[in-house]
């Protein structure tokens, strides 16, 4: 019989969760972790990883089709979308076969069915009532709509979109966020014909403008149209295809409406509002040290308003733990978070924007260096750049970059915002030759006032 | 400090380091090469403060 | 009529020469830089950008041919050498000309032409006497045969491998260091049979062991052979092929031997020895500040022992221009340079190997993060792995990698080891998901002792 007791009861298993989970057990606290679906959630079956696997396919399309660019004589017959699902599966499964086995190793008590949070510290599971020192809400969130249009048929959300048994030859793109664009690039990769409807002024609008500018100039070289700062009207559809409406009166006609409009804080019908947990705009209310407003109950991941991704869910969630077990850990710097879009070409940031920034501090310095300099972009014939914010007299703030692959050199970029590095203190440690690297070690060498292989 | 010119006083991780328990680098003496301030002299400051 | 004496008289414009150029005209000082063939040297021309344009043409060439496992329909008919080559200088052309560029912008004296060292600071041109305050020595490196070995036909350098008109069936590689693996994993993607000859026990013997394992386990599953701790003992050729003897007794037939034992300083016949410069094997002998034993004259890049990287020159070129500026810069420590390979899987390190660490510290610790818990290598199916050595009570003194694309990770691990870093600093700053640079962070998280996706 499983203990209905812990030190520790956490409603979700996704990536918040099972980070607080394994954290928590790693700290010596007993652990239950509640999950209805599967432990990994969002990000590993529907979300990060799917998406990534349909993007590397996409890759591969793409240098088959390219290759004669580089001398090679390779062809491209088309998709074979079932192979790539058994191959995006394949490795969906491989890494929740390891998620299992760590949960196990971790010793971490999973409950499989619904949970409903009741007050004060309790997750009931059909009719069983798991009581916890401390409780964590951890149920993530979930592809949102516009009013007035329904899910079905013919308008799908990422969820039906990761599971396609074809190539849509027409496809509309309802939202030009990090969603929207991935699959907007998915699909272009593999021969669609696809528009991007955006009601912001511009693609990807959370990052720099800079970022913005790149990629609308990389996506109209690719042929994905795009229609930013127009809002949609309405959508309907028939047997043979879908009608987008946009409020300048233009009338899209598709084989698919993919709505990527945000997504949605999963919070109602798990009894937080019932037992008095507060909820503002959909997302639980917690402090800067993640407690809810009920003593001990905490709460992370999508449900926590900010950014929504899966590392910050980590972060969160390996915070609360280490908070419980009474290490005091440091607030996390929500800016300090990688941010990284994985279309072609990849889009990466840490720390502010230019325009944030300049909030901040008034005036900036800022640098961009192009990819046009940097060998190996030259290389991989990518197109690009790096675009630095410095505070004045201050440390980098800043950081975003645009071009394939740059989403590696985000590991780089986040150690120097988040231990606050001057140029200075990088210049000295010349990069790698020839690596994308070199490119944001010639940033640096540039706002040190030593630039190496700057264009003027 | 030189003039417009940025001196590290100590690497970065450690600059954070002392930034996160309090310690002003400023008022530390460097034992490193150069005079750079290391995580031990940071360390050694919270462990022994010195009188105002 | 150009001026005959400067500031500065550098003599060879590779890596090492023309940073050395550029620097020192940044920082004032008047600059006269001899190159008697192409600005940009070896590197550029005959080294780093041209085999990482085959790398890369390598890396299409794969994907076409394994499409099918992503559930792309693509196909590879062969490989165009021509196609490869235009590809190749078309790169080389563009970067050629940014830095020609550069010297203009930077208002660097070009002089075309051989020069010879005339002691104390000069460099002499065709009759004409450059004179300089200083004088830096920067000729750079070529590649070196066995004895009896002559170069010539079948038995080519990476300088005729660079150029070929067509993938040869069946090819020896002399040598399994940096520039023999590379090679290696080209003609292994063009469809070659690819057999390595090296006398040392293992491939790319500088790197810390666990990358030699991974290495040879990654090149025997792509069917690339490999024969190590054997000594090369002769070789015939005829019009059909060559024929490669060696201690063991083994015979191996092949179209082609590229050697790739190594690469020797350029020092003799440029006046050198002549003028009173102490020459140790080859190496112009110079203390940790590049001084040469004559006043005033420095050698930076390949003439000077140790690594013989490009950015090793660029480095060791900036810091000396910075030194005759006045600035006083802080010894290079030459652990700190990254090291990238760049087959197929990449080899990457920064720091100490294991063993060299054992030798300075006495007792290290290691850790080992397997690429098989990496969301985005089991995306791009690649394996290998990341290995820390940490000082005891110290901070992290090596990081060694293995995978595809981990080159770019050494960007992170260039900072971390440069700047001192303790596990302890990282571990709070939880990586982009899903990325490569997580399974850094995962391996700082576990050396921090506070695993997250780690499998015992
Ligand atoms: C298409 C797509 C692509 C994405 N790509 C990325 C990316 O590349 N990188 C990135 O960082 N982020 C990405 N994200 C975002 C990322 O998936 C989320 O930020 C992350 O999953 C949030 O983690 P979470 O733990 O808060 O919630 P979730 O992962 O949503 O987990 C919540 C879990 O709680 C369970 N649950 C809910 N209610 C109950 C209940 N009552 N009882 C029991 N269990 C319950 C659910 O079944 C689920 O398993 C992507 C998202 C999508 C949709
Ligand atoms: C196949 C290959 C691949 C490589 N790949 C990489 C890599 O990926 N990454 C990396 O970091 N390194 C790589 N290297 C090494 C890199 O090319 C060298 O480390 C670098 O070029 C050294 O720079 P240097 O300035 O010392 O010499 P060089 O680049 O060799 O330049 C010396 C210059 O001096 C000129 N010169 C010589 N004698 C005279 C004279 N008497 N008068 C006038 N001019 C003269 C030459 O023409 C030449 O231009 C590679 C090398 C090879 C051969």
């Amino acid at each position: 019989m499983t203990d209905t007791s812990a030190d520790l009861v956490i409603l979700g298993g996704g990536s918040g969760g099972y980070a607080c989970a394994f954290r928590a057990a790693e700290l010596g606290l007993s652990v239950i972790l509640v999950e209805k679906d599967k432990l990994g959630g969002t990000c590993l079956h529907r979300g990060c990883i799917p998406t990534k696997a349909l993007l590397h396919s996409a890759e591969v399309a793409d240098n088959a089709r390219e290759g004669e660019q580089f001398g090679v004589k390779s062809s491209l017959a088309g998709i074979d979308m079932a192979g790539v699902n058994s191959y995006k599966d394949g490795v969906i499964s491989r890494l929740y076969k390891g998620l299992q086995g760590l949960a196990k190793a971790n010793k971490v008590t999973m409950v499989q069915g619904a949970g409903t949070f009741v007050g004060p510290n309790a997750v009931e599971v059909d009719g069983v009532k798991y009581t916890g020192k401390n409780v964590v809400l951890a149920t993530g969130s979930y592809a949102r709509s516009l009013p007035g249009l329904e899910i079905g048929g013919r308008v799908i959300t990422s969820d039906q979109a990761l599971n396609l048994d074809h190539v849509p030859e027409k496809v509309v793109v309802l939202g030009g966020g990090v969603i929207g664009v991935e699959f907007a690039s998915v699909w272009a990769s593999f021969g669609a014909d696809v528009t991007i409807v955006e009601a912001l002024p511009r693609l990807v609008p959370a990052e720099d403008e800079y970022a913005s500018k790149q990629l609308e100039r990389a996506f109209r070289r690719r042929g994905i149209k795009f229609k930013t700062g127009v809002k949609f009207t309405g959508a309907t559809q028939s047997d043979t295809g879908v009608s987008v409406s946009l409020e300048n009166g233009d009338v899209l006609d598709a084989d698919l409406l993919l709505v990527a409009v945000g997504r949605g804080p999963n919070s109602a019908g798990h009894g937080y509002e019932e037992a008095g947990i507060e909820i503002d705009r959909g997302f639980v209310t917690t402090d800067e040290r993640l407690r809810t407003n009920l003593p001990d109950v905490y709460a992370v991941g999508d449900i926590v308003r900010g950014l929504q991704l899966a590392h910050r869910g980590f972060q969160q969630g390996i915070f609360v733990a280490e908070e419980i077990a009474g290490q005091n850990p440091k607030v996390i710097d929500e800016a300090g978070i990688p941010r990284v879009t994985y279309c072609k070409p990849e889009v990466a940031s840490v720390g502010l924007s230019e325009a944030a920034a300049k909030e901040k501090y008034g005036s900036v310095e800022t640098f961009v260096y192009d990819l046009a300099g940097n060998g190996k972009s030259q290389i991989l014939k990518t197109a690009g750049g790096i675009k630095l914010v410095k505070a004045p007299e201050g440390p980098v703030v800043g950081v975003t970059m645009v071009g394939e692959r740059v989403g590696e050199l985000i590991g780089e970029a986040q150690l120097i915002y988040g231990w606050e590095a001057y140029p200075e203190d990088v210049a000295p440690l010349i990069h790698a030759h020839p690596t994308q690297t070199e490119a944001l070690g010639e940033a640096f060498l540039a706002l040190a006032g030593k630039p190496l292989h700057v264009h003027g | 400090a030189p003039q417009g010119g940025y001196v590290p006083l100590a690497k970065p991780p450690v600059r954070k380091l002392a930034k996160d328990l309090g310690v002003d680098l400023r008022a530390l003496t460097g034992s490193g090469p150069g005079g750079v301030i290391t995580r031990e002299d940071v360390e050694a400051s919270l462990a022994a403060p010195v009188a105002e």
